[in-house]
Parts: structure tokens; C-alpha cells; sequence
């Protein structure tokens, strides 16, 4: 038997495979494809202190080998997500891990002392936010701003704390570095590369919001190579994802050092993806003979 | 609402007009809980093309479990669909959305079935289906299609932006020009007709049910990429949003704004 | 007739349509394909100032909707070039834009002084190359180095200079201001993101350098973007590249502000990419009435 | 040595072997300039799949404009292809490379021609181009392909890992326990194996060409992608490097380092 088990911050996933934040929705969806209780974890989108209304439409437009999204973080807001969503997730026999974002670190900080109570798993904190304090670029752009953001968090966060590092940087190193001397019980990335879209005929942006975040194959080993620069320069666990299509791709990120993978936009293309990913690890491990996964974690140096 | 994603098999592929093909589809499941007004997502062969392309149902055959689309070739993905011939397999996932609803008309009841351009084939299976009175108004360009096959479950009445057949101008003309009259209306097609339809349903009071376009993603209501502009606030959303994919693409048109 | 002439640095070329440095040799191997005086300006593969050997292979990779290159720069130095390369463009009506790279400073300079006396019509300075200097980063990931390098070319240079970007940075319109406050002609973008493939099933990075540079329509987007951030940061002409296949492609970067465009990747895909683009835009100017192509650059805001 | 882009039609596909496929492909001018030991550039029509896949021509046939390639699936790529059947349309680029010097050869010289697993397929149309005598030693795994059809041009000899046809073992082991001696060779197959036989050639003094294999992008020259370490500065690289595509695939295994 293979065992694909695997500890991230102290919780136990049956497998590495999670969904990726915003993609999965809080899993209600997906549930008619999906065996939730066979999932590593389930990625919630991300969920603020108050209802964001998200971005005007159109929001998601379709590029070469992936796509770009501009949904603006549209969510419920962090009481109504108490209510139904984590109940619902609670029904199953998976890992919750709730992803929180924010425009300053007050908004941040107010859905992590609400979720002190529940019952979940972990929190994945998205820092391509905007930081609306600083002016233009996102908290996780700026490793200052990123030690500060997550060493706060943690003063405060009950369970353990996932930073979910932003690709659009110079030296995501860096990044996680500050992420890890900040607190940070585990990284993971990457967010989508922030892209463009024209329509030529109409002359005219393909979304509304004029720029959107890249995803999907096109951007994996991009995402490839930003986890193996992170397995290489931080000690807690890495989380990798970006346009995880197969098990193979999967298996990409482990073998360069992810403890965790997670499966975004193909879910869209195939709602069964995290299965099928599921699946084809088991199918690889057995082909080749790999009792456990941690054989495989980092074993590409 | 049972959906399924399957690997169905192409039973014939017709071209109806310029650039418009009707493509019947052997399904396992799909067709079985099709209902007028749904879609189907299709996934395209080509791995550089990820979405999947949300097209209505147009008509269903329950007994072959076959189901029917008629589309216009738009860009890329309908462009490869409409080389697929006769055995050809195609993945769709369906049916989604929540359709038109059969149950607001009854017999002795009035109904207009409207549709423009594109928006036009998912009032075939909806005419097949629905009780009482069809007035089915037919908004083209120039070219027509599907118009004789419509007539046969309904009076059809012609706008051409040409004036080519029928009335000349768009459907709210040849309601006008007819002097047509209805308790429910039914349409789909582009949103600057479905704006003036719900104009003119609301100033005559009458309950009309729109069925919205927007660029999708997941197409189940995971992804919140295919919003519109609700009235009140969702009571999934929690903000002013509806999912076109999963809460429409049918709506009561004092719920959105458009 | 439509006009499609564009000028760069003072430079006119009879169309915006350039090839993109390394993807295209000196010209020659595409000349059987190519009528080489159809197209704006030949970029040159970089050249340094002595032969470079490059990296072991292999060198290059497939990845979804692009590929993923570790050519190392290899090249036959700046003499050999001069004697070969740069007589055998002259017979064509072309511009000739020499791509320069170097690991120090002083390696820049030398080439640069030797092209001085060359009748080329402007050179295309690789900053993505390693600064041996200064630590792993690229010249062009800090503005500092790319302001110093730029004031020091441009002080010995006898041509026009284009500063060519790579897109691995965090802010790429401040990089490109600080090759504007350094005095150069132009600016063009991207060169390639770094990413890395594994071989799952041999357990061992796909390209022998670990890591190589994805281009090709997957980045496409992200290309756009940049484009279109530049060119309302700078305000030098700017050149748009990063998986430009198709003329609709090609457009993109116009509308978002180029005032010229490479085509590289598509180049091995389709040898005749470039004057596909190139007839795709006159076809495109025709449909829609556009006389002069300045009504395209930057029209979309 | 003109090289051409062109849209090349499947005459006829066949298996001939565990995932092993034969095709023949109508072209309209690459065949007429085909020679043994170069290659041509497929792409693939996925466009997640952007490089050409470069394979050997195996046999050419010059009055039909006909070509014939023998590959074996080993990838996405191949596996697209192994899927076409007649009439059907693939992009091609070719002829590309060198190929192998035929004027090495005279009538009453000796020849091995050399061709070891997924290298086989290039000695076929070599067999039948070079004059001389040509002894064919044939490595495989264990199952067997194309060697009836090389038997027609020369003396074939085979080698397998198994035993279970000719010598066990590999081609040299084949060329010792048959006595085999030869004026020059011709060689394609994995590296290890050309690596063996550049050493037994400069031991016995022995011309020796060598096919080799890198992975490509341009395949005509352009990009670098497909260099091999050369024994001298190469007067086009002006480093240690060739390139595979242009300078090779074929080179004298004195020049090159393995
Ligand atoms: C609920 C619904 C039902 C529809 N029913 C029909 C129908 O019955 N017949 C028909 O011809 N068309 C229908 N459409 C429109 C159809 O989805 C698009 O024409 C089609 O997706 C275009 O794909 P493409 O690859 O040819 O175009 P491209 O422009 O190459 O597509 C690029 C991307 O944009 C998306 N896209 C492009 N146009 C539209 C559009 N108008 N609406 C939504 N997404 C779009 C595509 O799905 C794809 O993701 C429907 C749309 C929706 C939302
Ligand atoms: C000059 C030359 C001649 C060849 N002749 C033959 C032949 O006659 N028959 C045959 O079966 N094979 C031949 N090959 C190998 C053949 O090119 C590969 O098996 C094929 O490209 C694999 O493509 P894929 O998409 O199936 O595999 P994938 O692994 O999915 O391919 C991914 C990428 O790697 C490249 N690649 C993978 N394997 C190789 C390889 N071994 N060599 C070069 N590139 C590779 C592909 O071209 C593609 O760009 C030849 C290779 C070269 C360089
Ligand atoms: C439609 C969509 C919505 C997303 N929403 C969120 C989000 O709310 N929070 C977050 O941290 N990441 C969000 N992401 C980013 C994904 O979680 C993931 O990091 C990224 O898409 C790369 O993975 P993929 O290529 O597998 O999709 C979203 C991505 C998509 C495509
Ligand atoms: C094989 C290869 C070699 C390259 N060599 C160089 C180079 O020598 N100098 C340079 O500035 N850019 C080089 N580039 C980058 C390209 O010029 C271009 O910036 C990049 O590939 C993006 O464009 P594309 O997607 O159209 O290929 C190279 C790219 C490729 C694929
Ligand atoms: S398309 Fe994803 S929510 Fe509608
Ligand atoms: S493949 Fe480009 S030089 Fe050989």
C-alpha cells in the first residue's frame, strides 16, 4: 500500500491534494462531481470581514493554455460564511482551510479573530491584495509589508497560518522568507500572474477590469520553478499550485519540494480533476514502487 | 437538478445559415434531465482553448437521450466545433442553469416566445414544451433560421433589421405592428433587446423571464465569473450579484438590472 | 493604402514587425523562408564580446501553449559577428538592431564600442543576463544597475539604444523609467519568465540548466500587461514581444502601446510567422479603415 | 538543400509493432528532395503543443511525391499522431539536416548500416541508396520491426537484449559473434550505442557516421536549441558546439564528442 499521507503545520491530510482558493467555491458546487471526503483539503474562496461585491463583468476571459480572472474577491462576507459555508464543509471528512483576504491589515485581522472559534483546520491568507495603506502594490509584493502582515496575524490566529505568496515579485524567495520570519506555519503559491487582455476587433479590454490574473497550464512552470526557489529557502511546508491539470503536473511540484498541491483552474475544465490528480499520484507511486510520498517531496534537487 | 459531464458522441452536424450550425448530440445522461432554457458547457479538443463554451439547448429527444444546439460560429471554439462530423466525441457537461418556467403558463394563457438573433434556438424546445397560447416573435438581422421549424408549435411573427421578412425593425416592433398582447414573456437573445423587453414588461406589468448571457468560467456557480446585477441583495451572494451559470441564466426581470 | 511605417529613435522602419532576438539567428536559416527585406527589422541572437559557449543541453523544452529555453547565450563574439553576420543583413532593405549581452559592465561596453564604427541601425541591450557583480540578480532586476548600465552606454554608443526588460521583476514600469532616466531610445519587452520543468518519470529537471526562460503565446498576456504599464510609465517608444503568433497578437501590443512588435517562438512553429503578422496587420488596417497605424498605438486606454 | 513548410496529407497509417507506427504522408515537395539520414519537422495540431516533433525519413518514394516515417509514441505528440488515418492533414517541415554521404560508398566497399531500436527506421531508405555491400545489423529490444523490409537491400543481422532473435545482446555484440568487418559505417540509435561505436571505429581505424538526436525547437539552424559538443571550434559556432538540425543530425564520429 501507498501512503500519501502528509503533515502540514501539525494537520494530518490524507493526500497532498487540496483545491485551490476561489476556484472550488466552498465546495457545495463541486459536490456533485467530487467525493469531498476523498480531498486532502478543501481551499475556501477567500472570505472577508465584510460582503465584497467583487468586480464589474466581464470577469473572466480566456487566454492561450489557461485564463485570466478579475473576479475582485467577491465574497459574503466572514458571518454568513460562518454560518453556511463552514457547516457544510463540516459534514465531510476533509481538512477546512479558509482563505482570508483583506484591503488593510485591520480586515485581515478581523476574519482571523472570527474564525478563532470555529471549527476549521487552517487559514490560507491571500496577500495579492492591494494594500490600500500602501499605495498600489499588494501586501505580498513587499517583504516588509509581509513579515509584518503575518507576525500580526499570528499573534492573533488559532490555528495554524498559511501565506499565500503573490508570483508578480522579483525574488519570491524573498517573499517567503519574510513570510517564515514572520510566523508563518507554511507558504503557499503561486497566485495568478497578473495579465492583459485586448480585443482587437472591439478595441476594447477583454475584462472590465482592464488588467486580470493569469492561470491555468500555461503558467505552470512558472509556478515550478517559484516552489522549488521556496522548498530551497524556507523550512516550513510549501503549498504549490498553478495550473495543475494532471497528476503528472502534481507531481512536478512535490518532486521540487511542495508538501501540498493544490488544483485551480481545472476544476473548470474537468470537475473531477482533483480526483483524477488523486488517483494518477496513487497510480504513480505504485508504478514505481514509492511506499510513502515523502520519498517524492524535494527529490528533484 | 442532476448535472453530468460526459463524453458524447455527434449524431449529425447541419449548417442552417451563414455561419450557423445545428448539431445533434447522443448523450448518455444529459439529455435525460434537459429542460428548455438550460445549457450545456462544451469543451473544445484543442488543449489551447480551456474554457468551456456555454450553449443552450435547443431541442431534446428524451427516448434517443439526444439533444440538439444550433450555434453561430463566433470565434475559435465554435469554429472547431463545426468541423465535427457524424461520430466525432465531444465533452459537454449539462444540463446547467435553471431554464425557463413551464409552470407559469397554463391553457387559455398567453405567452410570448422571444428571441434574437443567437438567442433564438432555446425557444424551440421551450415552444415544444410550454401550454397555452405561443406567440413566437423571431428577431433577425437578415437571414433567417429555425423560423419554419418554430411555426410548428406556435404563431410566428417575423422582425428583420432589413425588413427583409416580416416586420422591419426589432421584435418590440412587430409586437406593435402586430398588435400583440401576452401574460408571460419568455425571451433570450442580445441585451440590448432584453433591456427594452424588460422596459416594456414592467410598464405594461407584465411577467416576463429573460434568460442572460455573460463570459463563464466553471459554469456551476464555483468561480462567481459570470455575475449580473441583482436588484436585492443574493441570498447566496449576499451582495447584488446573481450567478448567470448556476442562479440563472433565466431571470424575472424585475429581479436584475440590466 | 494603409501606412505602417513606424519610427523608433529616429530610425523609420516600414513596418512595426521586428524579429525577436535568439529566435531567428543573424537571419540567415529563415531567409529560405523569409523575404527578409519585407520585414521592419531583423533583432539579431546576442552577442557578446568574445565567443560564448552557452549551456550543456538539454536546452530546451516544451511547455503547455509555449517552451522553455536554456541556450545560455551561446555565440561566436562580436568579432566573428561583425566580419559575418552584420555584411550578410546588409544586402537585405532591413533595419539591423544587434542584440548585446554581457556578465559584467565592462563586457557590454566593449561590444558596444565595437559596433560603433558598424553600420547597424540600433542595438538591443539583454539586461536578463546574471551580473556577475552583483549576486545572482539580473542587470534588469534592479533599477539602480539598469540606470548606471544605460548612462554608460549610452555614453559610448554611436547608435540608438534599446533596453530590453525581463519581465521577472515586481514593477516593470520602474525599471523602465530607470532605463529612460539613464537615456535610453527605447525600451522593449519581455524577455523570457523563468520557469522549470521536471521529468517525472526520470526524476530530473527537463532542461540540463535546471531552470530556462518560457516564451511563446502562453505568456502572452502577461507580455500585454507589461506593454501596456511601460508605455504609460515611459516616454520612449516601446517594443512589445512575448508570444506574438497571429497579427491579432501583434495588435494587442499596439493597442496597448507598442510602438513596435517581435515575433520569436512562433518563429518555430510557423517559419513564416513574421509575414503572416505582418499581412494580418495590413488586412486588419484594411477591414477597419485604419489609414495610418499611429491610430492604433496606444488607442486602447 | 531547399527545405519546405507545407500541409502534408496521410496516404496510410499502420502499426507495425507495440506502439510502433508506420505512415506514409502525400507531399508536394518535400519527398522530391528527401535523402537518407535527414528528417523532417512534424507539428502537431493541438496547440498546447507547439514544437515540431522531429522524425526520420524511412523511406521515400520520389515518382508520388510520397514520404514514409516509422516512429514510435513516446509522448503526447506522437501519441496525436499515431491517431491520423488517411486523408487527413499534418503540417510539415522538411527536408531537414544533413542526411548520410551516399558517395562514402562504391561498389565493392563494405558497409555496416547500423541501426539500433527507434534508429532503424532511417537505415531503410539508406539501404536502398548506397551502393556497396551492405551488411544491416539491426538492435532491438525484443520485438522485431522492419527488418523483412531491410533483408530486400542487404544482409541483415540482428541483435536482441532478450535473445530472442540473432545474437543476445547489442550490435556489437552482433558484429563480433557474426566476424563482421566494414569500410565504413552508417549508425543511428541511442547514444550509448554510438558511443560504443565511435570507439570501436577510431579503434579500427574505421569511417564512421553517426545520427544523432537533441532535443530541438527551429530545427533549421536558428535558435541553438540542438547543439552537440564538437571535438574542434566548429567554423559556424565558433565554439565547441553543432547544431544537430543544421550541421547534423548525421556527423563523422571522429568530429563529435558523445
Ligand atoms: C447561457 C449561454 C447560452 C448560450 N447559448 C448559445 C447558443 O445557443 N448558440 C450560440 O451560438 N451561442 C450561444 N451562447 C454564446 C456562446 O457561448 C459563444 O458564442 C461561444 O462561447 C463563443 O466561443 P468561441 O470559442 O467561438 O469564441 P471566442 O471568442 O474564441 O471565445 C473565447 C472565450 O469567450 C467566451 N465567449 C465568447 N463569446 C461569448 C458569449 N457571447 N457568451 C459567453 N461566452 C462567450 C467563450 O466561451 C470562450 O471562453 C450562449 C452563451 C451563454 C452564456
Ligand atoms: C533528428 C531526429 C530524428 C528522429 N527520428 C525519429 C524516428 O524516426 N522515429 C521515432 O520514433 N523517433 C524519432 N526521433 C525522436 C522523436 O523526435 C521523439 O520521440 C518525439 O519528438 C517525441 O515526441 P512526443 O510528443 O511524443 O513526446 P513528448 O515527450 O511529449 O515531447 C515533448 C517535447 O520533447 C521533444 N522530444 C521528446 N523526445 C525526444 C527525443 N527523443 N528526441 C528529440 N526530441 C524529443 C518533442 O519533440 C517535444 O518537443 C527523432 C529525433 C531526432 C532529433
Ligand atoms: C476564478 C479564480 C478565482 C480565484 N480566487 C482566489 C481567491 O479568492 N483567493 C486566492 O487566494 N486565490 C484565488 N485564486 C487563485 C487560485 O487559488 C490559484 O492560486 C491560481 O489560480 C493558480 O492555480 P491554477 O492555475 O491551478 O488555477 C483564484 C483563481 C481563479 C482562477
Ligand atoms: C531560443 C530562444 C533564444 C533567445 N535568445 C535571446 C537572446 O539571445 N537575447 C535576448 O535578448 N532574448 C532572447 N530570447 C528572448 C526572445 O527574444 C523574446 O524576448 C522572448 O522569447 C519572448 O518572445 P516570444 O514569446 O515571441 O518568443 C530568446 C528566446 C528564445 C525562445
Ligand atoms: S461561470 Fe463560474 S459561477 Fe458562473
Ligand atoms: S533546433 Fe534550433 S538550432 Fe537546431
Amino acid at each position: 500500500m501507498t501512503d500519501m499521507r502528509v503533515n502540514i503545520a501539525g494537520v494530518e491530510l490524507k493526500n497532498p491534494v487540496m483545491t485551490a482558493s476561489g476556484t472550488f467555491g466552498s465546495g457545495e458546487e463541486y459536490s456533485e462531481f467530487v467525493d469531498l471526503n476523498r480531498l486532502g483539503a478543501v481551499v475556501t474562496k477567500g472570505v472577508a470581514n465584510v460582503p465584497w461585491p467583487g468586480n464589474a463583468t466581464p470577469r473572466v476571459a480566456e487566454t492561450y493554455g489557461g485564463m485570466m480572472n478579475a473576479i475582485g474577491l467577491q465574497n459574503p462576507g466572514i458571518d454568513v460564511f460562518c454560518k453556511r459555508d463552514i457547516p457544510f464543509l463540516q459534514k465531510y471528512d476533509t481538512k477546512i482551510i479558509v482563505n482570508v483576504c483583506g484591503h488593510a491589515p485591520e480586515e485581515y485581522l478581523a476574519v482571523v479573530e472570527r474564525l478563532a472559534e470555529e471549527k476549521i483546520d487552517m487559514m490560507e491568507i491571500n496577500i495579492s491584495c492591494p494594500n490600500v495603506n500602501a499605495g498600489f502594490l499588494a501586501f505580498g509584493q513587499d517583504p516588509k509589508h509581509v513579515e509584518e502582515l503575518t507576525a500580526e496575524i499570528k499573534k492573533i490566529a488559532k490555528q495554524p497560518v498559511i501565506m499565500k505568496l503573490t508570483p508578480n515579485v522579483t525574488d519570491i524567495a524573498e517573499i517567503a522568507r519574510a513570510a517564515e520570519a514572520g510566523g508563518a506555519d507554511a507558504v503557499s503559491l503561486i497566485n495568478t500572474l497578473t495579465g492583459m487582455k485586448i480585443d482587437v476587433n472591439r478595441r476594447t479590454f477583454a475584462l472590465a477590469n482592464k488588467t486580470g490574473g493569469v492561470s491555468g497550464p500555461a503558467v505552470h512552470p512558472i509556478a515550478v520553478r517559484m516552489v522549488y526557489q521556496v522548498a530551497n529557502a524556507v523550512k516550513i511546508p510549501v503549498i504549490g499550485m498553478g495550473g495543475v491539470t494532471t497528476a503528472e503536473d502534481a507531481l512536478e511540484f512535490i518532486l521540487a519540494g511542495a508538501t501540498g498541491v493544490a488544483v485551480g483552474t481545472a476544476n473548470f475544465v474537468n470537475p473531477t480533476a482533483t480526483i483524477d490528480v488523486i488517483d494518477g499520484i496513487q497510480a504513480y507511486m505504485e508504478k514505481y514502487g514509492v511506499k510513502d510520498i515523502h520519498e517524492l517531496i524535494g527529490a528533484v534537487k | 437538478m442532476a448535472k453530468f459531464k460526459e463524453c458524447a458522441k455527434v449524431v449529425s452536424q447541419e449548417r442552417i445559415g451563414t455561419g450557423i450550425f445545428s448539431l445533434w448530440l447522443q448523450t448518455e445522461q444529459v439529455a435525460g434531465e434537459a429542460k428548455p432554457g438550460q445549457f450545456i458547457n462544451l469543451y473544445c479538443q484543442d488543449g489551447s482553448r480551456l474554457l468551456p463554451r456555454p450553449i443552450s439547448i435547443c431541442e431534446v429527444n428524451k427516448e434517443e437521450r439526444q439533444l440538439r444546439i444550433v450555434y453561430r460560429v463566433a470565434g475559435k471554439g465554435t469554429a472547431e466545433f463545426s468541423g465535427y462530423s457524424k461520430g466525432d466525441e465531444v465533452e459537454i457537461l449539462g444540463p446547467l442553469g435553471n431554464g425557463f418556467p413551464l409552470d407559469r403558463m397554463e391553457e387559455g394563457k398567453k405567452a410570448f416566445l422571444i428571441g434574437g438573433g443567437i438567442g433564438i434556438p432555446p425557444m424551440l424546445e421551450l415552444s415544444r414544451e410550454l401550454k397555452g397560447e405561443k406567440q413566437i416573435i423571431l428577431g433577425y438581422r437578415d437571414e433567417l433560421f429555425l423560423n419554419e421549424e418554430l411555426a410548428k408549435n406556435g404563431t410566428v411573427y417575423l422582425a428583420t433589421e432589413d425588413g427583409s421578412a416580416g416586420t422591419k425593425g426589432n421584435v418590440l416592433d412587430a409586437i406593435c405592428a402586430e398588435g400583440l398582447s401576452a401574460d408571460v414573456i419568455y425571451a433570450c437573445g442580445p441585451t440590448p433587446m432584453l433591456r427594452a423587453l424588460k422596459a416594456y414588461a414592467e410598464e405594461k406589468g407584465i411577467e416576463c423571464w429573460l434568460s442572460l448571457e455573460e463570459r463563464m468560467a466553471c459554469g456551476v456557480g464555483a468561480c462567481l465569473g459570470c455575475v449580473c446585477k441583482s436588484k436585492e441583495v443574493d441570498s447566496h451572494s449576499h451582495v447584488h450579484n446573481k450567478r448567470v451559470c448556476k442562479d440563472g441564466p433565466v431571470f424575472l426581470s424585475t429581479e436584475v438590472e440590466l
